[in-house]
């Protein structure tokens, strides 16, 4: 750290996670919601086998998660080649810290938003709305996301929690690189590696503090909406 | 003119319906208690999928079975009126009347703030259904199913938890919705009172099936031959 | 062809690597990439994947025994560290054999298959016949900074590390020594990745690593 | 004896009801839509706290503002029809009415299968609340809150969406109820007919006041007033 | 790995994994459910800053999560001088292995479950059961629990998957010591640690494959119910 606690570095990393973690949010909504949607209106096999692979991400050590996902994206796997061909490469970059934060906090929206699709007091509601003329789309965004707003936030604060303090998978896919992949969490993991635990414990009071903030906004809007 | 001519079984109720009328007005569905009226109002929305068959009103279909035509609820473009209301608890009332208007791309058949008047529901606009009593949310669902009709409006006991007043009065409207927007009502009711004062027409429905369909005062005695019938079925009662 | 010099190194030598960057930096006006990963198996298996990184600067031994596809051309030796014994506050030791006294129940080493210190510890541990004599006190962990939170925290009594954390954290705990020899040296290289043996850049910063500024720094942390 | 001195607040609405009668046997409460007659209920089984009073029962005292004494629901003793029925959908019809029993500790004033028996739901108490039809809930309900009664049943509406023949003769069980098990009913209606032919004394409820208590037949006058006050209330409707 | 792909070590550490993440799944439902109940049922600040600080886990990197409650639990820590006085010994022993479990995995279950509990048909039906004579300990059981069964399958999905998957608080609480406290997890993570990918992944099959059955089991649980 070059000097002062705010050093150029560190702000770099406050910035980084916050674009990470609110792309991430962005994300799971775009996709996130759909999935849950489809998980839970439908017994296929297909959707089952994709809720299942959802999930996986939370039952394997980061570490190891991401070194496949590195093997499956990097120079030699199967994605990594036709990335090359894009021009694009996602390994290494902020795209890479991004989609770490994406995978490790996926699972915690889509449940509890499937969950909540379930519930037969919402389905009854669809249906009321389908016969006033509006259609399935409009339906999911008029009646079913707001009656469902309650889990929606909630798998949301879990999951952007989750992004907040994904180290394993951004560690393998984003490579720690300083003032370019290096998130807050992957700092305070870096201090900790380096047994310099009194910076780790001021910058998990500095994650501490942003995550309060973010965790009353939600909080608030969940309870009072 | 509605045709219907399908069968629909639910674990041990099997509901078979052979239908080919003109609805103009007002058409009672009149039955008893679990005869199949609900279903068969959900059949015909689109709610519920036959397990086969045809339905069609006027010129468009919108079920047939062998062809594969299954026109989902909200291009039916009926007006519904659930028994339980079904009204959106994140929107206030006033939303929820406008509903079919701004979500549903229906065209209003009448001014909300009027209806809202005629219903007597006009200052709880602003309120949130949870906040209402039983009455005035049958009140504010009757009004938004009105609003959103086009073919035809299917009303699932729309009077009863209504008070007798408040019945009497609305009943009057209702009476005064088909000629007023040129909607047919298809009416569902076990009451008698209401389908001899409202309907032109009553179908009659018992266990699943049309038991008879014409004039309600020439379907009078069948509906006595109900009555009595229902009698046996619950003397148990009477020997207690 | 002529690119960036992308430079690696385990967690333990993180600071060490930051600070000669800064000034190679700023003596040559050149850009250099600063790479970290967990351990430099980790950062192995990131190399293969194409990360970008042209030099490693870890331990002969560690590199020769990763297995990796990576091809290493080249080492350029950069001098040598140290295994360090430290121990938790409340205790005094002056030497290693105190650590068959009673007052030390307890011995912390790092994972010798994936730890220089923890290799250096075990073969320590082994050639002085130490480990026979204390082999009941012995917890095998996976990391340095492992062992060190648990001298912090009072868990164990103490146990091997390296100079990074000591320096780091030494106000924690109660005190250290540093074991000159009993172990195979383990010699600090900055490694050459192959493909880029012939990048000027990368040949720049080699020569920066060999200048007096870079050897002043790499004391500084224990490299000699 | 039943005494209720309270005052609630909701919104712009309020209730202050006084009351100190005797209840045996059958007494409706009756008003119109929106009067406060759910609240009532509410509040007297302990689902909805008043800003403060009193409530007693005999010498119960379910609630006292001063005293800081307020029962929990499931001491009052009380058994309660909702308006919407409120059975639980993850049990079958026979756990729903015998749930006061295992659950909650009531003894049974009767028996289960032969309840269901009298109200025709006997074919479904192995069935799912969600598979019934709108009169079979009601009845199933109604059946539930029977069962679990030991002070008095409050009934909201317990007939509203019933078709006549069933309606008239649960009219007649529903009689039979305080006689037989000795337990008084506080009969929620709008209809004038149940209040006629079930009640023994009425407690004439608007805009949230008593504002009458007695003989059904003595207060038959001021219930046409508040008919005549409901059609000046709704008259927009015959403008149209 | 002494001989063989199932070695005793291997063995102990699948035994281990399982024995964690059930004590984790009772324990979820032991302390996680009141929690949950407590949280959807009052707006204390008391209430909301424990909801707060049972999330904070996930907002942290592991590693430095494990850190901190070593210097709680440890020796020298605040908690840990009791633990002493009772003759327990927290720290490296199956219980921090235990503990890190159910920390890592908490607020997945107790989120959840706090959304569905505020749901205004649930409350509806809890008033229909309290007027039936049943008190609310019971009505709890026997009304709130098995309509909100679909929201608390999925969380506790979530926690015991996210249980299974724990690394950092595992390793600095439990020690990452062989034959002790080195779960599957941890074995795997010791794999990618010396490099040796192949070995990993054959382990990560391994738990894929343990908790696609168990997936699918609360999967069905959660659907059929
Ligand atoms: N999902 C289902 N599974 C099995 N039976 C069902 C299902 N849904 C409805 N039924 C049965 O079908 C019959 C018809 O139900 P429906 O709701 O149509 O009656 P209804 O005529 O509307 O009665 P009510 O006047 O009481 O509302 C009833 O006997 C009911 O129990
Ligand atoms: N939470 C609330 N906030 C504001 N107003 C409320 C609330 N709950 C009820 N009200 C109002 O209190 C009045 C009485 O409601 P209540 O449900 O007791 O009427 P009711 O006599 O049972 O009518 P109905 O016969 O239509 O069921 C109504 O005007 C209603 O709008
Ligand atoms: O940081 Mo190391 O290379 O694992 O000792
Ligand atoms: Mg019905
Ligand atoms: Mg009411």
């Amino acid at each position: 750290m070059n000097s002062g606690f705010f050093s150029p570095t560190l702000i770099f990393s406050i910035r980084l996670t916050a674009v990470s973690c609110g792309t991430a949010l962005l994300l799971f909504l775009a996709l996130g919601l759909p999935a849950a949607l489809w998980f839970s209106r439908s017994r296929s096999l297909c959707a089952r086998a994709a809720a299942f692979f959802i999930t996986l991400p939370l039952v394997f050590p980061p570490i190891a998660l991401g070194y496949m996902l590195l093997l499956l994206l990097g120079r030699g796997g199967p994605l990594g080649s036709a990335e090359h061909y894009l021009g694009l490469r996602l390994v290494f970059s902020q795209g890479a810290v991004i989609l770490s934060a994406f995978v490790a906090g996926l699972p915690l929206f889509v449940r509890p938003a499937q969950a909540a699709f379930q519930e037969p007091g919402i389905i009854k509601l669809e249906e009321a709305s389908r016969v006033l003329g509006c259609g399935p789309v409009k339906t999911f965004f008029l009646v079913t996301m707001p009656l469902a707003r309650r889990s929606i936030f909630s798998g949301l604060l879990l999951a952007v929690a989750r992004a907040s303090g994904e180290v394993g998978i951004t560690m393998m896919l984003g490579g720690n690189i300083a003032g370019r992949t290096n998130t807050l969490s992957l700092e305070i993991f870096n201090c900790v590696s380096r047994g310099d635990f009194d910076e780790a414990t001021s910058l998990c009071l500095l994650l501490a503090s942003v995550s309060m903030a973010i965790y009353f906004v939600l909080d608030r809007l969940q309870k009072e909406s | 003119m509605l045709h219907i001519d399908i069968t629909k079984r639910l674990d041990r109720f099997s509901l078979e319906i052979v239908l080919d009328i003109d609805v103009p007005g007002i058409t009672a569905v009149f039955g008893p208690s679990g005869a199949g009226k609900s279903t068969f109002a959900k059949i015909l929305a689109g709610l519920c999928t036959p397990d086969g068959g045809r339905i069609s009103f006027n010129e468009k279909v919108f079920f047939d079975g062998d062809a594969g035509v299954n026109l989902p609820p909200e291009r039916r473009g009926v007006g519904f009126l659930f028994q339980e209301h079904r009204l959106f608890p994140h929107m206030n009332v006033f939303k929820n009347l406008s509903f079919g208007c701004f979500a549903g791309g229906r065209p209003p058949c009448g001014d909300v703030a009027e209806i809202a008047k005629v219903f007597g529901i006009d200052h709880l606009l602003r309120r949130s259904p949870a906040s209402l009593s039983g009455g005035e949310s049958q009140r504010a669902a009757l009004a938004r199913a009105i609003l959103a009709a086009e073919n035809f409006i299917i009303m699932d006991e729309p009077l009863s938890s209504l008070d007798d007043a408040l019945r009497e009065n609305l009943m009057g409207y209702i009476e005064r919705i088909p000629p007023l927007f040129g909607i047919p009502i298809i009416y569902i009711t076990h009451s008698r009172e209401e389908v001899t004062r409202l309907a032109q027409r009553v179908i009659l429905i018992e266990e699943g099936r049309v038991m008879g369909c014409g004039s309600p005062s020439k379907l009078l005695k069948k509906w006595r031959r109900t009555v009595s019938h229902q009698d046996q079925k619950y003397e148990g009662m009477d020997n207690q | 062809g002529a690119g960036t010099p992308a430079v690696t190194t385990g967690a333990g030598y993180m600071k060490m690597v930051q600070e000669l960057a800064a000034a190679y930096k700023e003596e040559s006006g050149r850009p250099l990439q600063e790479v970290y990963g967990g351990n430099i198996g980790q950062m192995l298996a990131q190399i293969d994947a194409g990360n970008g990184v042209n030099v490693v600067i870890s331990d002969k031994g560690t590199l020769k025994t990763a297995k990796s596809k990576t091809g290493i051309v080249r080492m350029q030796p950069l001098g040598s560290t140290v295994l360090v014994l430290a121990w938790r506050k409340g205790l005094t030791l002056s030497s290693p054999n105190d650590l068959t006294g009673d007052n030390v129940k307890s011995v912390a080493y790092p994972d010798p298959k994936a730890a220089i210190y923890g290799r250096a510890a075990a073969k320590y541990l082994e050639t002085t016949g130490l480990g026979a004599k204390i082999a009941p006190k012995i917890s095998q962990v996976s990391t340095v900074p492992q062992v060190f939170s648990y001298l912090v925290s009072g868990e164990m009594d103490a146990g091997f590390v390296n100079r990074v954390v000591v320096r780091a954290g030494g106000a924690k705990i109660g005190g250290s020594l540093e074991i000159p020899s009993g172990y195979p040296p383990i010699e600090m290289v900055a490694a050459v990745i192959k493909g880029a043996e012939n990048d000027p850049s990368v040949a720049d910063f080699l020569k920066f690593l060999g200048s007096g500024r870079a050897k002043s720094i790499m004391k500084r942390h224990g490299v000699q």
